[in-house]
């Protein structure tokens, strides 16, 4: 039963965030909240058994791309980015 | 044998260990790519030979040693064996093509190259539903990555649009693939045939589909793709389209069984929606990247409309996919190929091409195959696709087929007829390396090699199919023999044909009688051509064509044969009209229109076997009731050809612009294709109604208006051969009106005056064409008085014009007398009176063309004109010799001819008496009339000569002229707008109501297709749209609404 | 505004379908025959207490060897696309990095990649394996670069590490073909003790090779940005 | 109550993320942000897919002391659909490295990053 409520109140988090993405005025906070998509992602695959996924979304999907995403945004130096 | 698996490692060790590479090594790098593309290419075509010739078994690759559904498992068989050889073949051709590309480009890009080729192998070879995803993915990339290779803002950007579309549809195509795994607990393709019978498992079906076929580029939802196409180097257009898109479909076939019976037809319709629309768009562009783009993503939706329908073709299911994927290879990739090296997305500039004979002859290789005529492959594979559609009743789709064939046909040839005349500005001689020729003549070879096993295939009587063909070939191998060697040999090869054959014809009288005009015709028309000097560069192979085309049609096994040969002439004669100087447009107009009649002619075939079997349709036993759509589709086919009233614009223009002494072949000789069908039609159906209305009534009607209209518009003619060629417009009514009397005697007439236009009106452009030649012009205004240095010529339009007027004594006035007789018989007066009235406008232009040109003053500019050569002449007396023979002894013609008339035609025959003819309403005897006609002549001549014998002979221009020159001299010709009046009064008749309407339909289907494609708007978003709306609307077309 | 509330409409429609499948859709009560039959038969079969990772790198290797691929092909495509961007670097004021950085970098680099190291050849026991620890060394080289942004590090050693262990990976498949029963056969080596370091195989080679290439590539993908120049 | 499990939760938070970021990937004009969106969507559907894998009460597919060896098909959850996420996953980051360095070059010619600016080729 905890187990469901936190997986409730992860999912509306990870729905909020995924919101703030698309609406946040700067792209870094969208890059930054769809990492945090991913990174609670992670933990909700913890709760469906499934470690593996577990560290490869936070390491690649949550890590690797958000990076990748950053070292973009560097090279592009804008106002809005 | 190596193991299929090993494909993979070769290229994946290769790519991983390019790697390694320095960038000083870059070339032998691009040797080591060369290297394991072959070995690729080695080992699936080993599979290939293995398993055509039953030394392999197919096989089933178990990766990872447990069977399926356990690991994945990859398959061999026959069908991957063909795409994975294909893919691989392509792949080292592609290297070897951008050889000076790669060897610039880095490692990076070969490693992409070689992983692109991996993905379509593991694609087409898997047997796995992730599998598949991966090696998608995987091929999406490399895609992506090929694009760059010009890293121009317009391929970044297109490439960014592909990936965008690629996210969404692999989006679509994984999400399937889990609910498909949540329903049936595997993912093997072979387990779960039964996935749409699961409650909910037809959405798993549904998603997984819809992805391949959006993968596959269907239209609407493809802007991506062609951005690509516009954007990417042609190599890589070319592997889009020729490796790439087989792939897809072959995956569609893959999972085409657990696909629910009742959607196959949805997808197949989209698939052909697809075809017409991505033509028809492509008529209106002018990049010829992004219309080989949309050209390949119309062939796309076919093959995608055969592979849906797979359960339907059954049998047929091979013949007629590979007809349409080897095409697709073989010339897509050739034609990219082709447009890399001339280097220019500018028709214009496509000139280059010219100055390399085999390349342009493989260009138009590729262009015809493409645009499904004969000898190739696309040509047997469309007909036998409309033959099974018809058979089921698909009217709509056969209309969808033909429909985007004439678009097909539309864009192919207004492009090749560019390249045609494109000669002009061009750089002196292009700089072709090796390595850019050598795949384009491969691939030109392979479809060479393609057709001809497709036409064994079929095992078509060799003396009338295959032998001709090859003496085309045989003509294109010889084509840089000076003209009259060739001319020799083809006229040795006619002549040695028709004594072969003769036995196979002798017994039947009017395939003896067609064969001789066609035969006699072409061997006479060619004679001419021994005047031209040097090597005549294309005439010879397409003049055999044209000529063999028509002898095709004479004697046919089957409707396939007819059509073929029907086909097969129409495109021999396209070519040697478009040799005209200012002949590219004509040409496109005759093209189009013959292509027309064609595809009118194939849904007749279509529906032929409703009504009467697998028969051929010259054979049948007359009177097949209700048949009046076929016939009316048969009859509005052949009319095309003989140009009725209406659908006569291209007639003039084609005639007139094509080379002067190739004219006779193309309008006396071919135009009676158009006749021997009419006569056929008109005896094997007999009397047919559409829509409660006698069809034989109404052709009258067109003939009676043809015939007046032609006539009426030739008189107003400034330009001699077009003056001759609308004559042949009011001929060709004449006897479309005299085949509609349904009479014994009206079909008699056909007859004798198909045979009598064909030698008067050969004799005529020929004659015409010697004039010509001589004097370097066609508008009559600028001739004059050649009488004295062309008195031959002269004979010979002399009695040519006679013969056409069908005045006594001459063979015309045979056809006048029957025609009185007929006309009264069936009692067609008003229709008659018409005709007759025809006659007389005749007249004035036959006037005009004897006193403009023979008459009156010679130019100065003509005053050294000579005799037309004596190879222009001789054929013309051979004309009016069998004028005379005719004349003095119709009945030799006139006997044969009834006898195949049918029994069943209503109406008395001539009877026949010695030399008299004899009907109910009077008799005739041409002996008689002629020993008249002479005795007559004769008396007044010699009167006259005595009468006249003190008169004084006067120079020309013994005259003196009182006033100064006029501003324009010509104006002051008699034949410069010489029948003014006439035109004053019946003008109003002469509104070019046809051209009218069928600019209509062009510039109203220019402005359909700019608002169509204004659909693409270039925007990535808005195509990733397109995507989930097409999705959506294939949801409803499949569910009907409800939820699946 | 149009566009939106169609596309809103679009995508309701298709939330449907997806909502349909939640209707028709039940939770298995037992597994179905294929995963059952991975679950009880991989400690046999493969030798590996990780199923997952028995299916990734055996029973689905095939797929995993797609997997490493697309890694490498997108590494390829970011090389060749960025390639022609280098310009000289002379316009440019290094800001040299925090001492905390580049000490740092000097004791955790080695630390990270034996972690990941770590990850990757336990990957056939515990969670983990050849993409997570490829990632995690990824990670390493990251600090790397960003302890030394202006640092000239050679391609040569992560294009050969790419390289061989790419090979390597392909070759140890048709050693399965050749000495096992298929492509990708991990049985050809003895497959060990259940649930000790050198089991399963050659899995954990494989593994290693993985996380290797993937290591590399990604490092080398995060390489190629950090060369671009900057966009003013 | 009877469609509150853990596996409902996850696949309806995995359809709404999806559909998010599928609205974000048609409408966002920024490219960049239309990466991000296709990232969310990329997260959704491997959120979809985990919780397929998901039932009630079992464990993770990895033997150790507590699952024993024997009766695993009854201890464990699904695999598969784990195994094709790791893939998933990966193939996502491939893909979105690729897009992004589009987005940069795209940059780079025509110094915008709106999508609407990159209709060179149409029609």
């Amino acid at each position: 039963m905890i187990a469901i409520i936190l997986a409730i109140v992860l999912g509306l988090v990870m729905i909020s965030m995924a919101i703030a993405a698309l609406t946040a005025y700067r792209v870094r906070a969208a890059v930054l909240a769809s990492g945090i998509v991913s990174l609670i992602a992670s933990i909700i695959y913890l709760l469906l058994a499934a470690p593996d996924v577990a560290m490869t979304e936070a390491a690649i999907g949550s890590g690797l791309t958000t990076i990748i995403f950053f070292y973009v945004l560097n090279k592009i130096r804008r106002s809005d980015v | 044998m190596v193991s299929p698996v090993h494909i993979v490692s070769i290229g994946l060790i290769t790519a991983f260990l390019l790697g390694l590479g320095k960038k000083s090594q870059q070339q032998m790098l691009v040797f080591v790519l060369m290297i394991a593309t072959a070995a690729m290419t080695m080992v699936s075509g080993s599979w290939l030979i293995g398993l055509m010739t039953g030394s392999l078994k197919p096989t089933d690759v178990f990766t990872a040693g447990f069977k399926p559904p356990f690991a994945i498992n990859l398959r061999m068989t026959m069908d991957e064996a063909v795409l994975t050889t294909m893919v691989n073949v392509f792949g080292f051709l592609t290297v070897i093509y951008l050889f000076d590309v790669l060897k610039k480009a880095g490692k990076h890009l070969l490693s992409i190259i070689v992983v692109f080729l991996i993905g379509l192998n593991v694609v087409v070879m898997t047997r796995d539903l992730f599998n598949l995803f991966v090696f998608l993915e995987i091929t999406s990339i490399a895609t992506a990555g090929l694009v760059i290779i010009i890293q121009d803002s317009k391929s970044i950007s297109a490439g960014f649009k592909f990936l965008m579309a690629s996210s969404v549809i692999s989006g679509i195509l994984l999400i399937g693939i889990i609910f498909a795994y949540s329903y049936v607990g595997n993912l093997n393709i072979d387990f779960m045939t039964n996935l749409s019978m699961v409650k909910g498992g037809a959405v798993a079906v549904f998603l997984v589909m819809t992805a391949i076929i959006l993968e596959s580029k269907q239209f609407p939802a493809n802007g991506w793709a062609l951005d690509m196409y516009e954007s990417a180097h042609p190599a890589i257009g070319s592997a889009l389209s020729a490796v790439s898109a087989p792939a897809i479909l072959f995956v569609v076939y893959k999972l085409m069984p657990m696909v629910p019976e009742n959607w196959h037809p949805v997808i197949g319709l989209l698939g052909l929606i697809t075809f017409a629309f991505s033509n028809f768009l492509a008529t209106r562009q002018e990049n010829i990247r992004r219309m080989l783009g949309y050209s390949s993503v119309a062939q796309g939706g076919l093959m995608l409309t055969v592979v849906a329908m797979s359960v339907y073709f059954g049998q047929s299911f091979w013949f007629i996919i590979l007809g349409f994927l080897l095409t697709n290879f073989f010339a897509k990739a050739g034609l990219f190929w082709l447009n890399g090296i001339v280097n220019s997305d500018d028709q214009n500039k496509w000139g280059i091409l010219r100055k390399r004979p085999v390349l342009f002859f493989l260009f138009g290789v590729f262009v015809v195959a493409m645009a499904g005529l004969p000898p190739f492959p696309t040509f047997f594979a469309k007909w036998e696709m409309i033959m099974q559609l018809a058979q089921g009743n698909g009217w709509g789709w056969i209309v969808l087929i033909l429909l985007g064939s004439i678009f097909e046909i539309a864009f192919l040839f207004k492009w090749f007829g560019r390249v045609f005349h494109a000669v002009k500005d061009q750089p002196a001689e292009p700089v072709i390396p090796w390595f850019k020729e050598f795949p384009v003549m491969l691939f030109g070879a392979g479809i060479l090699a393609t057709s001809y096993y497709f036409i064994k295939y079929q095992q078509f009587d060799n003396l009338f199919v295959l032998i001709p063909l090859l003496i085309v070939a045989a003509f294109v191998v010889i084509d840089f023999l000076p003209a009259f060697i060739k001319n020799i040999l083809l006229i040795a090869a006619l002549t040695f044909y028709g004594y072969i054959i003769y036995p196979e014809i002798k017994g039947n009288i009017m395939q003896l009688v067609f064969m001789s005009v066609f035969l006699v015709g072409g061997i006479l028309t060619l004679i001419p051509g021994f005047a031209t000097k040097g090597t005549r560069a294309g005439f010879y192979p397409f003049a055999a064509m044209t000529i063999f085309g028509l002898i095709m049609l004479v004697n046919p096994g089957d409707n396939l044969t007819f059509f073929m040969g029907w086909e097969q002439m129409a495109l021999g004669s396209y070519i040697l009209i478009l040799r005209g100087k200012k002949a590219e447009r004509p040409a496109q107009q005759y093209m189009l229109f013959s292509a027309g009649g064609a595809y009118l002619m194939l849904a007749a075939f279509g529906m032929l076997p409703h009504f009467a079997g697998d028969t051929f349709f010259g054979n049948l036993s007359g009177l097949i009731p209700g048949a009046g759509v076929v016939f009316v589709l048969f009859a509005l086919g052949f009319m095309l050809k003989t140009a009725a009233i209406g659908l006569h614009i291209w007639l003039p223009g084609a005639y007139s612009e094509a080379e002067d002494d190739a004219t006779p072949l193309v309008s006396g000789v071919l135009i009676n294709a158009g006749v021997l069908g009419l006569f056929w039609i008109v005896t094997s159906f007999g009397p047919q109604q559409l829509f409660g209305y006698d069809i034989f009534q109404l052709m009258g009607w067109i003939g009676a208006i043809t015939a007046i209209g032609g006539n009426m518009l030739a008189i107003y003619e400034e330009d001699m051969k077009r003056l001759i060629a609308y004559s042949s417009v009011g001929a060709m009514g004449y006897i479309i009106f005299a085949l509609s009397m349904d009479s014994k005697l009206g079909l008699l007439i056909a007859l004798y005056y198909m045979v009598l236009h064909f030698i008067y009106k050969t004799m005529l452009f020929m004659s015409a064409a010697g004039v010509i030649y001589r004097t370097k012009t066609r508008n009559m205004y600028e001739m004059g008085g050649l009488i004295k240095s062309m008195p031959w010529s002269f004979i010979v339009v002399l009695i040519g014009i006679i013969t056409l007027a069908g005045m006594p004594p001459l063979a015309g006035f045979a056809g006048k007398w029957m025609f009185y007789n007929a006309v009264v018989m069936k009692g067609w007066y008003l229709q008659g009176t018409m005709v007759f009235f025809s006659g007389i406008v005749a007249f004035l232009y036959l006037y005009k063309l004897i006193a403009s040109v023979f008459l009156g003053q010679l130019k100065d500019n003509h005053r050294r004109v000579k005799e037309a050569p004596f190879v222009y002449l001789l054929p013309q007396f051979i004309f009016v010799i069998a004028i005379m023979v005719l004349s003095i002894f119709p009945q030799v013609l006139l006997e044969p001819l009834a006898t195949i008339i049918p029994d069943r035609v209503p109406g008395e025959a001539i009877l026949w008496d010695g030399r008299l003819a004899m009907t109910s309403f009077g008799y005739w005897n041409a002996f008689a009339v002629m020993t008249t006609v002479i005795v007559m002549f004769a008396t007044i001549f010699l009167w006259l000569t005595y009468h006249s014998r003190k008169a004084q002979k006067v120079k020309q221009f013994n005259i003196v002229f009182a006033a100064e020159r006029p501003f324009r001299p010509e104006t002051t010709h008699v034949s410069y707008n010489m029948f003014a009046g006439y035109k004053k009064a019946l003008g109003w008749l002469m509104t070019p109501l046809a051209t009218q309407f069928w600019t209509g339909i062009s510039d109203w289907s220019t402005a359909i297709a700019d608002k169509v494609r204004s659909w693409y708007t270039g925007n990535g978003q808005t195509y990733a749209m397109h995507l989930l709306l097409y999705a959506f609307v294939l949801y409803l077309l499949i569910s009907g609404g409800k939820i699946l | 505004m149009y566009k939106n509330m169609f596309i809103i409409l679009l995508l309701a429609g298709f939330g449907l379908l997806l909502g349909s499948f939640l209707l028709t859709h039940h939770e298995y009560l037992s597994l179905p025959q294929l995963p059952a039959y991975y679950a009880d038969n991989t400690a046999p079969e493969v030798g590996a207490a990780n199923v997952v990772t028995a299916v990734v790198v055996t029973y689905r290797g095939f797929d995993t060897l797609g997997e490493v691929t697309i890694l490498f092909v997108a590494a390829s495509l970011i090389a060749m696309f960025l390639k022609h961007s280098k310009a000289p670097r002379h316009d440019r004021h290094p800001r040299p990095s925090s001492v905390i950085l580049s000490t740092s970098q000097k004791l955790l680099f080695p630390l990270i990649v034996l972690f990941g190291a770590y990850v990757f050849a336990n990957g056939h026991l515990t969670p983990g394996g050849g993409f997570q620890g490829g990632a995690i060394i990824a990670t390493g080289f990251l600090l790397l670069l960003m302890a030394n942004p202006q640092a000239e590090f050679k391609h040569g050693l992560l294009n050969a590490i790419e390289s061989i262990s790419g090979t390597s990976y392909v070759i140890i498949g048709i050693l399965g073909a050749i000495l096992g029963l298929g492509f990708l056969d991990n049985r050809f080596i003895s497959l060990g003790q259940l649930g000790t370091l050198f089991s399963a195989g050659a899995i954990p080679v494989i593994y290693s090779l993985i996380g290797l290439k993937v290591g590399a590539e990604l490092s080398n993908i995060l390489h190629h940005l950090n060369e671009v120049q900057n966009e003013e | 109550m009877e469609y509150l499990t853990l596996q409902n939760i996850g696949l309806v938070t995995g359809f709404m993320l999806m559909l998010i970021g599928l609205y974000g990937a048609l409408t966002q004009k920024n490219i960049l942000r239309i990466i991000v969106a296709f990232t969310i969507f990329d997260a959704g559907l491997n959120l979809v897919i985990v919780a397929l894998s998901y039932i009630k009460g079992r464990v993770a597919p990895i033997i150790d002391q507590t699952t024993g060896v024997t009766n695993l098909s009854e201890k464990f959850v699904d695999p598969i659909p784990q195994a094709l996420v790791l893939t998933s996953i990966v193939i996502g980051v491939g893909v979105t490295g690729v897009m992004l360095t589009f987005a940069l070059r795209m940059f780079k010619t025509r110094h915008s990053l709106d999508i609407n600016d990159f209709k060179q080729t149409k029609w």
